[in-house]
């Protein structure tokens, strides 16, 4: 009954939203942050409870929709809400300037409720249902800007009907074959399956789960899509919306295929887990090198959504304790920091009149500094800075990798955080640091609506890299829900058989190494504070907005890997559609608009139909 | 000889029908085409009869004295024959109608000019 | 019990009572047909429920089958009849305001004779009554689609005209052959001797039939005439020929195929026939800059759909193939609708001057938008539950070859997809350029749209609604000797 | 635990003296490798004395935070790099945070420079960036292949198996040898000392800073120097006791000097070239083959 009042709240709220809205703006606002509110709320309340309802009976096809919330499910559950609850909450001021509010937010908590119905659902088809209301509901948002969100739009919902059907034909002959959808019935009836009949389910889920997360090479609508998108939805989009796609694969992968059938795939070096971890390798260096040549900021994090994505498949395709452990932390602090980014570059947008050109912004962090830290600690965390989440869990991804005998697979997951440094040290210097423009002199902070979220995630980041403990105790219950041997953590890091991590002591050290240089560099000369222009520039004068490096910023690497990092696959994919599209042309001719030859379609098809007959008995 | 004469009535369809197909396969005027329908119309009718056929029996009109059912021809493609009169005159006044109003609107009567809709 | 007849003669009455009505008052003429099918959708309702315990085999003029014309409403029968009640009711009651071009009362009669032609054509347990229904049909919708007299309108007709009389002369080909191989014209006495015929023969005959309701059916390469005709035709007119019309066609094709030859070795060609329909519609629908060309063609893919699931031949293949023909007709009839009156409002059928509209005519692009959801399949909505058992009885056949086509199948939902998503975008996302003055729809055209929407997403999310009669529907098409122990009692 | 506490204290001393005291001893070599007498070799200890009176400008608070910061991450970085076989902070951390820890010290430096909102710190920072992206390369290379020959990722467990003479160099030479191709780079002497480049960019990221900045960058960058030689000499020399160890770090770092000292300066993209191409397939080669090996 839980299950069934979160979504049924879920899916209301969004449907009353938008009512309301024809009445009054402000009831509509306050209704859609109150909704998302008591979903957050109700999601937690769910917190280690073990459910399985049947809410809907399909008697024609011979069954029920069921939902359920395990470890796993309500690790995502919660995720979802959240991210959903502060997005929402941020879109209060950055949307005013918008029309459509009402279908906007409709639409967001449309979103939400079909990632809930995702997450919580117990069998394929609830699944399948809900993946799909997420998906349109998801390319009317994208859209929703217009002009050249349109095409964006278009892109990721072609890719994901394409996704979907590949899902489709793996549920229905799942069905087929077993005679149910259920996971934990499936779960079980799978172990005697084929290691073909696993190898073709795995590969249509893959397509499917991997257009959403957009792994390469299936990857080429989320650039367009992250950037065109209004940034609370880029925040919701990239934060968790892609992510669905991890909570997919560890859900087919571990939860109902298993360990000992996933390892049986695959002869020596051509191994399920080995070429799906290359696909996640390909995918970060794709993602983080590309994103590196990127001059739209929303762009460029969304590049680095990709290659994320891809540490995230590298950590759960190993199938080890940490690994595991590693891929969905990674997940989780990937939506956290990835959506704090987005809201930080909304932030920016909103006060500089919509600009997302890193060549024209500088200086904000005068007059944004909430914006800032949220930016920095939001880039730090996506680099993987020690006290940050996505240090954990990147650690546990290398370490699994190495343990694993994968150099060469540590490598670029390594070189691929290097490339991160770059690109996102460019956002930041190009946003908030270096010279002002003039036109920004009057930039205020954001308001309070669009703080608040800001200030959360950033703490959050912060206290789950102080204490990875507490996402890693819940993680552990996921695997143990997998029957894979948990990983034991302590609060502060790993125990010491897991390997040497200890945050807190890195912490206090750091702490009381920069106290102690605080004072002395106190008890030092005292220095002048001097606005911007007060500047070295060799002596002569400093010309105002030109004194700024920011354009091509790292002109010579650009020079030297830039020929090498087109997106061929996007490329591939164009052409493709304009073949077809050539190919559909040709074939439309066949209706001529002469009536002569449509008589003789009619006559020759009537004496196919008796020559096959006569002739060859085919019939 | 025989066997021709058997089969006479139903060759002789079958060659209207495919005379009617050849017009509206090959000729491009509306109104030849229209004629040609009529041609395929005429066609079946004649094979219903003849499919109904006996020969050497009369029609089956039992208001005349000295008819027994024994010595009519199969009545029901008669009837049928009549329904399909009617239908085929409906068609084709109908086809005359929207060729007259083809004319009108494309000065023409050339089917391959008359290609404002195609793909 | 309601005697079925009058399904037929309600409208037939009407039909002819709209001249005479139409000398005491220009204005009746339009309510008339509203009048006629909501008696009609009446009757069917409260025939639904005993028909699924007991068809019913209403003889006409006192003798008993098989020598006599008979009515024969099976489940089958009275699922198609409900089907074609309602969307018919439906359009009617969007004709009202909608039709404007004089002189009306004629559309109005024709369109209850076309409505006549069609209850017909489902009912009738006589082959060549079901010709004479199907000739009533096919003449009405000719003249309907020259209705507004325009250029485009009646160089539509002339070719649908051509192709139909060819079309419907094979059928009375197919006839006059089987009624000289079994010299009855009863179905089900024809379908009970079946097997004593000349197999060659029977299958010249049987290509006939296929070849004449096929082009009514718009199977390809039969269907060059649907899209001059449906784009060409008033909206209300591409409406119900695309939602009731095209689905006789296929229930003259499943009805030979099933019930009278029992011709299972064509079954799988039927299959690709339908999945190469599919396939061929939906790339020239890729390409269409015109709204309603495209959805004709959409239809062609969607009829595709349709043959290819009842060539599945099992119970599940032919439900879902019945679902997918609900599906259809609700989706289609709506987009229609809908398209039809965005056009009036713009005054251009080109998509890219409908632009914009999501803002001015709310309602409308939202119907629109909920139908082309419907038919790519979206959950959850009515197409999404027949196209997931299309795709399950595909599968569950276990044939590779069906694994093939509904992979086939899958993609060319992608094509679909593309571009019913295209223009649901073009009337939100874009900027519109000469939609300033365009405002909602209102009244009578409005109320429809409403209604098929609700029903939409009703059937999409309680399925149950129409799953019982469409199993019944399944059953009677699957089995044949069922059908002929009705119809000749119990032998 | 009170030994631990006091070598936490002891060893930043320690690395302090020496890498002050490397800083001293490279400007006095490279003068005399130049033929001139040089400044002695306590010379940077009286410019940090000097520089901490002398008054300076600031940018905000970002631009003193960034230099404490990056001091504060070298500070840290020490304790948990073994000298000698002492690393008290090695049980909270592995190579891998140590690798992380390593990004603190230019991460501060970026953000502070960033504040100073000079073209020439951007320019400097952007080269300090590409040329990392450059040497990371090899660097990683080598790394991973020590990793993967020791199947650990502990630094302490790392060192512990190459006693007794049995070098991580004779196992691994290929990767030492990269390691030692890109020493320069990583400690930004010539002809790597792109970022700084005073004739080009002003001294780049550090043209802002004056008086106390100034001093705890040069603090910072002897501790960079002390880090960057005895990652080296525990991954490939064997570490060994506090006095060896200072011997071996003497030894790499006069080699490193000796050879580089003669070069001039190579330009950022040359620079990168220079580090994927021959560095970098030597390392390979060498992770190769501890894969195969190993």
């Amino acid at each position: 009954m839980q299950l069934i009042t979160i979504l049924i709240v879920a899916f209301l709220g969004a449907g009353i939203v938008y009512l309301i809205g024809k009445i009054s703006g402000k009831a509509r606002d306050i209704l859609a942050v109150l909704a998302s509110l008591i979903v957050v709320i109700l999601v937690s309340l769910a917190y280690n409870q073990k459910i399985y309802t049947s809410f809907y009976p399909l008697p024609f096809l011979n069954l029920s929709l069921t939902l359920r919330i395990d470890p796993l499910s309500w690790f995502f559950a919660i995720a979802v809400a959240g991210i959903g609850f502060l997005s929402i909450l941020f879109s209060l001021e950055y949307m005013k300037h918008y029309q459509k509010l009402d279908f906007y937010y409709s639409m967001m908590l449309f979103v939400n409720a079909g990632m809930l119905g995702v997450v919580l659902s117990a069998d394929f088809l609830s699944l399948y249902i809900f993946w799909e209301i997420m998906s349109w509901s998801t390319y009317l948002l994208i859209s929703y800007k217009g002009g050249k969100a349109v095409g964006a739009g278009l892109k990721y919902i072609v890719m994901s009907t394409v996704g979907s059907i590949a899902m489709l034909f793996a549920i229905v002959s799942l069905y087929t074959s077993y005679g149910t959808l259920e996971f934990s019935s499936l779960a079980s009836l799978l172990q005697t399956a084929s290691s073909g009949y696993i190898l073709f389910l795995l590969i249509m889920f893959i397509i499917g789960f991997g257009i959403k997360n957009a792994i390469w090479p299936l990857h080429t609508w989320l650039p367009d899509a992250h950037a065109e998108a209004v940034s609370p939805f880029s925040a919701v989009l990239s934060g968790i919306l892609v992510r669905i796609g991890i909570y997919g694969f560890v859900l087919v992968m571990y939860s109902i295929v298993g360990l000992n059938l996933l390892h049986k795939l695959g002869y020596g070096l051509l191994n399920f887990n080995y070429i799906l971890c290359w696909i996640g390798a390909i995918s970060i260096i794709i993602g983080t090198f590309i994103a590196l040549l990127q001059d739209d900021d929303k762009r460029l994090l969304a590049w680095h959504a990709i290659g994320q994505g891809g540490y995230m498949i590298l950590g759960i395709s190993f199938g080890t304790t940490l690994g595991i452990a590693g891929g969905i932390f990674h997940t989780l602090n990937h939506c956290i920091y990835i959506a704090l980014l987005f809201l930080v570059t909304g932030a920016v947008e909103y006060r500089t009149g919509g600009v997302r050109d890193l060549n024209q912004l500088g200086g904000l962090i005068k007059k944004m500094p909430v914006t800032f830290i949220g930016g920095l600690i939001g880039i730090s965390g996506l680099i993987g800075i020690p006290l940050t989440n996505g240090f954990v869990s990147k650690w546990l991804i290398y370490k699994t990798l190495i343990m694993e005998k994968h150099p060469f697979l540590a490598f670029v997951a390594l070189i691929g955080t290097w490339g991160t440094i770059l690109s996102v040290y460019k956002f930041l210097h190009n946003i908030f640091l270096g010279q002002l423009p003039e036109k920004y002199k009057d930039v205020k902070e954001v308001p309070w609506a669009m703080r608040l979220p800001m200030i959360i995630l950033t703490s959050v980041i912060i206290l789950f890299g102080i204490l990875p403990g507490i996402p890693l105790n819940v993680i552990s219950g996921i695997e143990r829900s997998f029957g894979i041997k948990p990983l034991s953590t302590i609060i502060f890091g790993m125990p010491r058989e897991i390997g040497e991590l200890n945050i807190i002591n890195i912490l206090a050290a750091i702490v009381v190494a920069g106290v102690f240089i605080y004072l002395i560099f106190s008890l030092s000369t005292r220095s002048r504070r001097v606005n911007q222009y007060d500047n070295y520039a060799a002596g002569s004068f400093i010309p105002k907005d030109k004194y700024q490096y920011s354009v091509r910023f790292y002109d010579p690497v650009y020079r030297i890997i830039g020929p090498y990092l087109r997106d061929v696959v996007d490329d591939f994919y164009y052409w493709l559609v304009e073949k077809s599209k050539s190919f559909f042309q040709g074939v439309r001719q066949i209706y001529t608009g002469n009536v002569n030859t449509y008589a003789l379609y009619i006559l020759l098809f009537l004496a196919f139909l008796i020559i096959t007959k006569i002739g060859w008995g085919l019939w | 000889m025989s066997g021709i004469y058997n089969w006479m009535y139903y060759i002789a369809s079958g060659g209207l029908i495919l005379i009617g197909l050849y017009i509206v396969l090959v000729k491009t005027n509306l109104i030849k085409i229209v004629i040609g329908l009529n041609f395929i119309d005429t066609g079946i009718n004649i094979l219903l009869i003849c499919i109904g056929y006996v020969r050497g029996r009369t029609a089956p009109i039992f208001s005349r004295p000295g008819i027994s059912p024994a010595n009519v021809v199969d009545p029901v493609p008669q009837a049928l024959v009549l329904t399909a009169i009617v239908i085929g005159v409906a068609v084709l006044a109908l086809a005359l109608s929207i060729v007259i109003k083809v004319y009108q609107h494309n000065k023409t009567l050339n089917v391959t000019k008359i290609k404002g809709l195609k793909w | 019990m309601v005697n079925p007849s009058l399904l037929i003669a309600v409208p037939l009455a009407f039909a002819f009572s709209i001249p005479l009505f139409g000398l005491v008052s220009k204005k009746i003429g339009k309510y008339i047909p509203v009048v006629a099918l909501l008696i009609n959708v009446g009757i069917s309702f409260i025939l639904i429920p005993q028909i699924l315990k007991k068809p019913a085999v209403v003889s006409i003029g006192g003798w008993s089958p098989p020598f006599c014309i008979n009515l024969v409403v099976g489940p089958l029968g009275v699922f198609l009849v409900t089907l074609i009640s309602s969307i018919g009711l439906l359009v009617a009651i969007y004709a009202i305001s909608y039709i404007k071009e004089e002189p009306t009362e004629k559309y109005h009669m024709l369109f209850l004779l076309l409505i006549t032609g069609a209850t017909g054509i489902v009912l009738t347990g006589d082959i060549f009554n079901l010709f004479v229904f199907f000739e009533i049909l096919c003449i009405s919708s000719y003249a309907l689609v020259a209705y507004n007299k325009d250029k485009e309108g009646t160089e539509a007709a002339m070719k649908y005209l051509i192709q139909g009389s060819v079309g419907s002369s094979f059928v009375l080909i197919g006839i006059a052959l089987l009624y000289g191989m079994f010299g009855t014209l009863n179905m089900a006495d024809i379908a009970s001797r079946v097997t004593s015929a000349d197999p060659t023969f029977l299958f010249i005959s049987l290509a006939f039939l296929i070849t004449g309701f096929g082009i009514e059916a718009a199977v390809f390469p039969l269907n060059a005439w649907l899209p001059d005709a449906h784009s060409s035709a008033p909206s209300s007119i591409s409406a119900i020929l695309s939602g009731i019309a095209i689905k006789t066609g296929v229930y003259g094709v499943a009805r030979m195929i099933y019930t009278i030859f029992n011709a299972d070795g064509i079954l799988t060609f039927i299959a690709f026939l339908g999945l190469l329909t599919l396939l061929i519609g939906e790339m020239s629908a890729f390409r269409q800059n015109d709204i309603k060309r495209l959805l004709a063609y959409s239809s062609i893919g969607q009829i595709g759909l349709i043959v290819f699931a009842l060539g599945i031949a099992t119970s599940l293949g032919v439900f879902a193939g019945l679902f997918q023909i609900v599906s259809h007709a609700l989706a289609k009839a709506l987009l229609f609708l809908a398209a039809g009156y965005m056009i009036y409002r713009v005054g251009s059928k080109s998509i890219d001057s409908l632009s914009g509209l999501g803002r001015k005519m709310p309602l409308t692009s939202f119907a629109f938008t909920i139908g082309s959801f419907s038919l790519i399949g979206l959950p959850p909505f009515a197409g999404f539950i027949s196209k997931f058992s299309i795709v399950y009885a595909a599968i569950q056949v276990k044939k590779p070859i069906f694994l093939v086509f509904v992979v086939i199948a899958l993609i060319a939902t992608v094509i679909e997809a593309g571009y019913f998503f295209k223009v649901v975008q073009n009337l939100y996302f874009k900027e519109g350029k000469n939609v300033d003055n365009v405002t909602e729809t209102s009244g009578y055209i409005i109320v429809p749209m409403i209604i098929l929407v609700i029903s939409i997403i009703v059937i999409g999310i309680h399925p149950q609604f129409i799953t019982g009669l469409l199993k019944g529907a399944a059953g009677e098409l699957l089995g044949r000797t069922g059908y002929i122990g009705w119809v000749l009692g119990g032998s | 635990m009170v030994i631990k506490a006091v070598w936490i204290i002891v060893l930043p001393i320690i690395a302090f003296i020496i890498g002050v005291f490397f800083l001293g001893l490279s400007r006095k070599v490279i003068a005399r490798i130049h033929r001139r007498y040089g400044p002695p070799i306590y010379q940077p200890v009286i410019d940090l004395i000097k520089l901490m009176n002398q008054k300076s400008i600031s940018h905000g608070r970002l631009f003193d935070m960034g230099v404490i910061l990056s001091l504060a991450g070298s500070i840290v970085l020490v304790l948990f790099i073994p000298f000698g076989g002492i690393a008290p902070l090695s049980g909270s951390g592995d190579f891998l945070v140590v690798l992380y820890l390593m990004l603190l010290a230019p991460l501060g430096v970026a953000l502070s420079g960033g504040e100073g909102a000079n073209p020439n710190i951007s320019i400097g920072i952007s080269r300090k960036m590409m040329l990392s992206l450059g040497y990371e390369v090899p660097l990683l290379f080598s790394i991973l292949a020590v990793m993967t020959y020791y199947k650990t990722t502990s630094l302490v467990e790392i060192t512990k198996a190459q006693q007794h003479l049995s070098w991580g160099v004779i196992y691994l030479p290929l990767p030492a040898i990269a390691y030692f191709m890109i020493l320069p780079a990583m400690l930004g002497i010539r002809p790597f000392d792109i970022v700084s480049a005073p004739q080009e960019i002003s001294s780049g990221p550090s043209v802002e800073y004056g008086g106390r900045y100034l001093a705890l960058m040069t603090v910072e960058h002897a501790f960079h120097t002390f880090i960057v030689l005895a990652l080296f000499v525990d991954l490939f020399l064997g570490g060994g006791n506090p006095f060896t160890f200072f011997v071996k770090m003497l030894v790499v770092f006069l080699l490193g000097l000796f050879i580089h000292a003669v070069f001039p300066r190579f330009r950022i993209d040359q620079a990168i070239k220079y580090c994927w191409k021959w560095p970098s397939i030597l390392a390979l080669a060498g992770l190769v083959i501890a894969y195969v090996v190993a």
